[in-house]
């Protein structure tokens, strides 16, 4: 009895999520197919739940067979109950998407087998709903079976030395790989499955972006290291020329946070302020460059005479300008500790985009100062995405090398050790009141970069453009990476940045997925997909020992 | 539960939404197409790359949307989504062009400059796409422009009707949708001549759109001789309680509020004025505010307001049946979605006459369009008949039919109030 | 000479008075311990000397420059260090970053100066390294630099907060109960240990101790608190023999019953 | 470059040199006690500065353009309405986070989930006729709407708690908070895929419908609004006697002093946790649909507003105290209302002046209005 409760229980756990994914509209945006995706996930969810029991469970095979039975039964049954429900009411003429918005007819059709017509007519549901209950059933039948097979012996095999060699070896090989896979799309009358190609590219892209940090990990410092480097660094380098517009144009968006999210990482990673309104000083850049180049801003326009500066004479100002900012919201902030300080940060960060945005005289309101110059050298034009791509490769460098050498210097070491433990570090003889200005104003410099480098891409800039989400996602992005380490910002970057532009189309699912994603590496990997070696320990530490205090 | 569990249910569950998100399945399996159905791009002629789009027998002529389906006005974008669809579907019934089926690629522009960077650098990429129908927004359509300027790629939007949109420096900017310019005038003079109401509030909401509209009405109320009191008054889109900014404007005594701003803010004002003893001020607002969402939004309250849209003058046939077409195909009246289908259906359709007007067959079966010339074309459109009326481009690219009448809300729906179409 | 002095000091949480007008002094190259039961206000005292605490009145002086309204990370670049109770190392760095922490206050190079890496950064931090490796080795942690602090087993922690706390090169070292939780051989090696300190290197010395048998061994002078105030001082001798002692400890026990009485209290903490 | 061996080292001095070399030659500033007092409290005369800037703006514009004492009045009333909205999502916030020390940062979104279920529940009963049948049948109404949404926000959140926080429990500060955020555009981007993007208006059962005018004076209180800031009170005082009164708040009190030893007393933390959850989620549902039928409109984002602002007024009042999270909401929703009119700005400034007002009042008392007085320097 207990065995079938057991399965029961993991039946509707499975159900909840079918039934989640019912609503959210799934069967209407997929159409036929999604039947095979439900079957799968059922099958899926089946073999997950029955292995992770017992040993001794698991190896009765007719006790995990009934269960992986029931955990179809129910998912199919109760999907089918609210199925029927939901074509019943639309028979009537109820409409059902007033409350559930993407529960239509064509909806209640994908699950059915039918057509829109159909559902609405006097044809019944019940048969397609018969068939959508064995379907799961089986599907629940074939995943508890599965649980039988020997994964573990597998495994074990793998985890052999040869295994872990074979990885090392495809880590080496993949960034090339998938550097292949994009070019061979460049290739004439190669075409690979779909009309997004575009997409498609991006995507290989972006492996070979990610591929590469984890080779570049996995690789022991040596000559190996050395080649490996200078030979990713030239793919890299040529990247761009064989991008097209719209793929520069989100790699450059991905480089701009990954400025961002550096300047962060000395704030929050090495200095422990959970800076919650960092957005703040990327608004007071992009505006700063903004008001005194654009042709039609406040600036310009009331000063007699002034024409306006150049990107490269607007940037060194805009730079020191967000380092003031840094300096000035850093003085208040300086007694306040962990929740406090992220609330504060916020606050500051609604402050200044709500200032750009009521101070309409000057900044242009909500309106935005429009007509931003492109960067020009040497009398090239650079404003098109893969120049400012190459600018922003730049500035990654530039403040990747800047941000290495003050981590290893004894600010660094300051920094860490503040927050490790600030009083201690202060009676040590460090100066906090200093290097916490420090942190916070080289944090805001390196956001004013990326801020100006912002506005000449966008050529208009609104102060819409600023709003809490920016810190958010730049935020999460050195966490999902890593915290304190750079690469991560990197690869925190392509996933939260950069794949999100990928799937734009399919609108609100990829920021349900990014929500979902965000939960899950926090359970799964807290310390971030290339966690600094340094704060990896920190936190399983943590996680590991739950005696110790909690304070 | 174990904790393993929950992290693989976790993952199965991000893995499925994903899954969801690649929608149709772009990414299925790696296949090599057949030579003969091979990408436009790469049988163009060599010696007319990048100045012409050629369409190989069969393919499709394509069309660029960028239409805000998330931000602040999703209901309008997708109305305005829902009308471009079915404007494509008559064309295509009725033949398209020279046996080419029009084609939309949509992508979600989100009412936000940063969103329509990325949009307008892919179109611009795609050396297939001929014409961009929007933005939705102004911030969007201001993201647009320089990057589809940069491409030659003209575009005509529906609803952006800030005057900053087009101007003489841009030949590929039109619009169908009035300038905001000619809709501030109009109101007022509406309210200062026929209402005879002189005292002025003037509230917006803060964006590019409400703030522009409220600034243009105050100079233009003002050079009527009527009388603005206190400053404008903004409030926050987001933000659903609006008493005490209303408290602060009703201490001044208007007669009227003028509202610039979307349709949701602008229902909560209707509403909460009757809560803060403004029951016999006159509610006045702008093209963002028409609809039904707006009288579903203020309720009872919503009797007797006025808003200001587009009307043309020999609408009613011609509109009833798009009107039909649209509920059929989903399942509402494009009036309870949102105010700019007419001009949404008659942009796609301006941009199809110039694409006919241009397209021309070359030896080997291919659809040839010139790019420059599509943009002269678009430019020059004359006495075009659209559901909004005869569209006629001027020299910086405003094509808007009909004119700026007012409406007011009686017995729970718009009335018109003014202009054509009254008898 | 005298290093430290104290007059009249008077620390208030609230309504509780945690130091009570309390008279110190500290003369050059003496051990010199404070004594008393718990909550006697022995670590308030230490907060209030490295400026941890405002204090509320009096004047503490080191040097003969006050040290009244100073900042903590001020009075460290004095000359002042001091180890905590409960230890307080930098957890998650290395046993040689946490040396180089301890001697920031020696190292002089600006920020901009380490992103161009001028010679003088160089240098500065190789000798800052070669000077941890020595203090390592003076300490006992020899060939361990590149463990992370937390991991090094307790009696380890403790030497390194030692060496952390020498790394500043001070000439007055402050221990907040550096036995606590050994056992008696780990602290009859630590005791010679602090002798060594002051004997070799000149540093005076500041003990909190709970455990009796280190105090008498190792203090030439020793001050007894309780309730925030002083209730005598002396050497230990004298210490053993005072009434009020025996009394503020062990209530109105007896005076043989002290090691035992002390050896349960060691351990909790303050 | 050697920093002056000076004491009296300013801020830009300490920041050209992170460290100054230990002085050789310290000596007593000669300065006046004024300027060494600000010297030292740099932060607080700053912030002295800013009060006095802000009174002496104050009081010119009451000298210019005077508003009769009603208005101000009228004001405050409707700024106590607004600060009932946002107490009862900070009373949430303050309540999990004064047990576990984390930030729901979802709870904004707990709390629309449950303005949604209040929304559908009130079409039913329209649909029934309940709402606006009898007085009595309409009073059954809300209460049901808000049970149903108490319900679904109570569900949302305890589901939340079991699989975004639960397994984090021990993790350090920032994990939780990220998986908060997480859960928070979870949830939002849920209820506009389910839910569609449009906003859902409610329209009010007959016995809201309606207000009070007081006199002559102009002062107008909606039933609604009246409903909210009575309720919002009774919900303070209930939630305070809850957890300072009966067994279960002396547990809960038990789990936020410390963990291992609630445990090793004999208490369930994992339930206690649970229960926090669910009395926060609770409040939060009754304020979406409060909010719901005060201000007619639920949509996805309807939560994120609010609750942004529900968090500043948590922290204002200093976060894990219950008065205090009502006393930082009243406060927070006074200055948005008076704000505008008392600085003389336009009223698009509101947030600017609650932000602003935030900041202010963290300068003087680092862990807000009533916030425990941590010494800021622990031993």
């Amino acid at each position: 009895m207990n065995n079938l409760k057991e399965g029961f229980r993991y039946g509707l756990i499975s159900y909840g999520i079918i039934l989640y994914l019912n609503l959210l509209g799934i069967p209407l945006n997929f159409g036929d197919i999604v039947l095979t995706i439900f079957s799968l996930l059922i099958g899926l969810l089946s073999f997950a739940f029955l292995r992770k029991r017992p040993n001794h469970l698991r190896k009765n095979l007719r006790n995990t067979l009934v269960q992986g039975l029931i955990i179809g039964l129910v998912s199919g049954l109760g999907l089918s109950i609210v199925t029927y429900i939901f074509a019943s009411l639309q028979k009537d003429g109820i409409n059902v998407a007033q409350v559930f918005a993407q529960v239509k007819p064509e909806h209640t059709g994908a699950l059915t087998g039918l057509t829109k017509e159909e559902v609405l007519g006097d044809v019944s549901v019940l048969p397609g709903l018969l068939q959508l209950t064995l379907l799961f059933t089986f599907a629940g039948f074939i995943g508890s079976a599965l649980t039988q097979l020997p994964v573990e012996k597998l495994r074990k095999q793998f985890d052999s030395k040869s295994g872990l060699k074979t990885i090392s070896r495809a880590l080496f090989v993949l960034p090339f790989f998938f550097y292949g896979l994009f070019m061979l799309l460049k290739v004439e009358g190669v075409q690979i499955a779909g009309t997004e190609e575009n997409n498609l590219g991006m995507l290989f892209i972006f492996l070979f972006i990610g591929a590469a940090l984890f080779a570049l990990r996995a690789v022991e410092p040596g000559r190996q290291k050395s080649i490996l480097v200078i030979l990713l660094v030239v793919l890299m380098l040529l990247l761009p020329h064989f991008a097209d517009l719209k793929q520069n144009a989100i790699l450059g968006v991905v480089g701009i946070f990954i400025v961002m999210g550096i300047g962060l990482n000395i704030v929050v990673g090495y200095a422990g302020l959970l800076d919650l309104g960092y957005v703040a000083f990327f608004a007071v850049g992009a505006y700063a460059y903004a008001l005194l180049s654009s042709p039609e801003s406040y600036v310009v326009l009331n000063l007699p005479g002034f024409e306006g500066v150049n990107f490269w004479a607007g940037l060194p100002i805009a730079i020191i300008i967000g380092a003031f900012a840094g300096f000035l919201l850093g003085v208040p902030v300086l007694r306040m500790r962990g929740d406090y300080l992220a609330i504060v940060t916020l606050g500051f960060g609604e402050i200044a985009r709500l200032l750009v945005l009521n101070l309409r005289d000057y900044t242009g309101g909500p309106g935005g100062v429009i007509n931003i110059p492109a960067p020009i050298l040497f009398g090239m034009d650079l404003g098109n995405p893969r120049d400012i791509l190459y600018i922003a490769m730049a500035f990654g460098l530039i403040v990747t090398f800047f941000t290495v050498r003050l981590r290893d210097s004894r600010l660094g070491r300051a920094w860490i050790a503040m927050r490790e433990d600030e009083d201690v570090a202060q009676a040590m003889g460090i100066n906090l009141v200093a290097i916490k200005l420090l942190a916070f104003a080289s944090g805001a410099a390196i956001a004013g970069m990326a801020g100006a480098l912002y506005a000449t891409r966008q050529v208009n800039i609104f102060p819409d453009n600023f709003a809490l989400d920016v810190s958010i996602n730049v935020l999460s992005l050195i966490i999902i990476g890593g915290i304190g380490s750079l690469e991560g910002v990197v690869l925190g970057a392509i996933v939260l940045i950069g794949l999100p532009e990928i799937l734009r189309t399919v609108d609100e699912y990829r920021i349900v997925a990014f929500g979902a994603l965000l939960v899950t590496m926090m359970i799964v990997r807290p310390e971030g997909i290339l966690p600094s070696t340094r704060r990896k320990r920190t936190l399983h530490v943590h996680e590991d020992s739950e005696s110790t205090s909690t304070k | 539960m174990s904790k393993r569990l929950i992290v693989l249910l976790a993952t199965l569950f991000v893995a499925s939404l994903l899954l969801a998100a690649c929608g149709g399945g772009a990414t299925e399996a790696v296949v090599e197409k057949p030579a003969e159905t091979m990408d436009p791009e790469m049988v163009m002629p060599e010696e007319a790359m990048g100045d012409v789009v050629v369409i190989a027998p069969g393919d499709p002529v394509r069309i660029g949307v960028s239409v805000a389906l998330t931000g602040p006005i999703p209901e309008f974008g997708l109305d305005i989504q829902q009308s471009y669809e079915l404007a494509i579907v008559d064309l295509n019934a009725a033949g398209g062009v020279l046996g080419h089926d029009y084609e939309l690629d949509i992508q979600d522009g989100a009412c936000d400059g940063d969103a329509a960077t990325i949009v307008a650098n892919g179109f611009a990429a795609d050396l297939t796409i001929v014409a961009v129908a929007g933005g939705t927004c102004t911030g969007e359509t201001l993201g647009l422009k320089p990057i589809l300027q940069e491409a030659r790629i003209p575009f005509v939007s529906a609803s952006a009707t800030n005057p900053k949109i087009t101007n003489a420096d841009c030949d590929i900017c039109n619009r169908v949708a009035l300038s905001d310019k000619l809709q501030a005038d109009v109101d007022a003079d509406y309210i200062y001549n026929t209402l005879g109401l002189t005292q002025a509030a003037v509230m917006h909401d803060n964006s590019d759109y409400g703030l522009g509209l409220a600034e243009l009405f105050e100079s233009a109320f003002k050079a009527l001789g009527g009388t603005v009191l206190g400053e404008l008054n903004g409030i926050q889109v987001g933000d659903t309680d609006f008493r005490a900014a209303l408290t602060l404007v009703g201490t001044d005594s208007p007669e009227f509020i003028f509202f610039g701003g979307y349709v949701t803010e602008g229902g909560l004002i209707a509403a909460q004025m009757k809560e803060v003893g403004m029951e016999d001020v006159v509610f006045f607002s702008d093209d963002g505010v028409y609809g039904q969402p707006f009288i579903d939004a203020a309720g009872a309250a919503a009797e007797n307001a006025y808003a200001s849209f587009v009307a043309g003058d020999e609408i009613a046939e011609v509109n009833a049946e798009f009107d039909a077409k649209y509920e059929a195909a989903y399942g509402t009246t494009p009036d309870a979605q949102g105010p700019f289908h007419a001009q949404a259906y008659d942009s796609v359709n301006m941009i199809a006459a110039a694409i006919a007007s241009v397209a021309v067959e070359d030896a080997d079966g291919n659809l040839v369009i010139d790019r420059e010339a599509l943009i002269k074309a678009i430019r020059t459109t004359s006495g075009l008949q659209g559901l909004t009326g005869v569209l006629t481009c001027n020299d910086i690219g405003d094509c808007g039919a009909g004119g700026i009448q007012i409406f007011q809300v009686q017995g729970g729906a718009f009335i018109q109030v003014s202009g054509f179409g009254l008898d | 000479m005298v290093v430290l002095s104290s007059q009249g000091v008077t620390k208030k949480f609230g309504g509780l008075v945690a130091v009570n007008n309390f008279d110190f002094e500290l003369p050059q190259g003496m051990i010199v311990s404070i004594i008393g039961p718990n909550g006697a206000g022995k670590t308030t005292f230490f907060n209030c000397i490295t400026g941890f605490y405002e204090i509320d009145e009096g004047i503490i002086l080191f040097d003969g420059l006050l040290l009244n309204g100073k900042s903590p990370d001020k009075i460290t670049r004095m000359g002042i260090a001091r180890t905590y109770q409960n230890i307080r190392l930098f957890a998650n760095m290395t046993v040689t970053e946490n040396i180089l922490v301890g001697a920031e206050p020696h190292l002089k190079s600006f920020w901009f100066e380490a992103i161009f890496q001028t010679r003088r950064v160089k240098l500065e931090e190789l000798e800052a390294q070669q000077d941890a490796q020595r203090m390592l080795n003076f300490v006992g942690l020899k060939g361990i630099g590149d463990q992370l602090a937390r991991n090094l087993p307790y009696g380890s922690q403790r030497r390194l907060e030692i060496a952390r706390a020498l790394a500043s090169k001070p000439k007055l070292l402050l221990l907040d109960e550096p036995t606590s939780g050994m056992n008696p051989q780990e602290s009859a090696e630590l005791m010679r240990f602090i002798r060594n300190l002051r004997d070799e290197l000149g540093i005076t010395i500041l003990l909190i101790e709970h455990d009796m048998r280190v105090v008498m061994a190792i203090s030439e002078n020793i001050y007894v608190m309780d309730f925030g105030t002083k209730i005598a001082e002396g050497t230990p001798n004298e210490i053993q023999r005072n009434p009020r002692v025996i009394e503020a400890y062990l209530g109105r026990g007896i005076a043989t019953g002290l090691k035992t009485q002390t050896a349960k209290t060691k351990a909790s903490n303050q | 470059m050697i920093a002056p061996a000076d004491s009296n080292n300013t801020l830009a001095i300490q920041l050209l040199g992170i460290m100054e070399p230990i002085p050789q030659n310290l000596r007593q500033s000669s300065a006046g006690k004024i300027s060494s007092w600000i010297r030292k409290n740099f932060i607080t005369s700053l912030g002295i500065f800013i009060v006095v800037l802000l009174i002496w703006r104050i009081v010119s514009v009451a000298q210019q353009d005077s508003y009769p004492i009603q208005y101000w009045a009228f004001q405050l009333i409707n700024g106590l309405t607004l600060g009932g909205v946002y107490a009862l999502i900070a009373l949430g916030y303050t309540l999990v986070y004064g047990i576990l020390f984390m930030i729901n940062f979802a709870h904004g979104e707990v709390m629309m989930m449950g303005g949604f279920a209040g929304f559908f529940t009130l079409q039913l009963l329209t649909y029934l006729g309940w709402t606006n049948d009898t007085p009595f049948s309409s009073a059954i109404s809300v209460v049901v709407m808000m049970l149903a949404g108490m319900t679904v926000s109570v569900l949302t959140g305890v589901i939340l708690e079991r699989i975004a926080y639960r397994p984090l429990r021990a993790a350090p500060r920032l994990v939780p908070l990220i998986s908060a955020i997480g859960a928070s555009f979870f949830l939002q981007y849920t209820a506009l895929l389910m839910f569609g993007a449009i906003p859902h208006n409610y329209h009010k059962p007959s016995i809201f419908v309606g207000v009070w005018r007081i006199g002559e004076t102009g002062i107008i209180i909606s039933y609604t609004g009246a409903f909210i800031f009575v309720t919002s009170i009774i919900m303070m005082i209930g939630l305070y006697i809850i957890v300072q009164r009966t067994k279960l708040g002396r547990s809960m009190r038990a789990v936020a002093e410390d963990k291992q030893i609630a445990t090793l007393m004999g208490i369930d933390v994992d339930k206690v946790i649970v229960f926090t959850f669910i009395l926060g989620s609770a409040l939060a549902g009754a304020g979406g649909v409060m909010l719901g039928l005060h201000n007619t409109v639920i949509r996805f984002n309807s939560g994120f507003i609010p609750g942004l602002k529900a968090f500043t007024a948590a922290v204002l009042g200093g976060i894990g105290n219950i008065p205090g999270a009502m006393v930082g909401s009243l406060l927070l929703g006074i200055m948005e209302a008076l704000g505008p009119s008392a600085l003389g700005l336009p009223t698009e400034y509101k947030d600017v002046i609650a932000f602003s007002i935030l900041v202010l009042v963290l300068i003087f008392r680092p862990t807000g209005l009533l916030g425990e007085v941590l010494s800021n320097k622990k031993a």
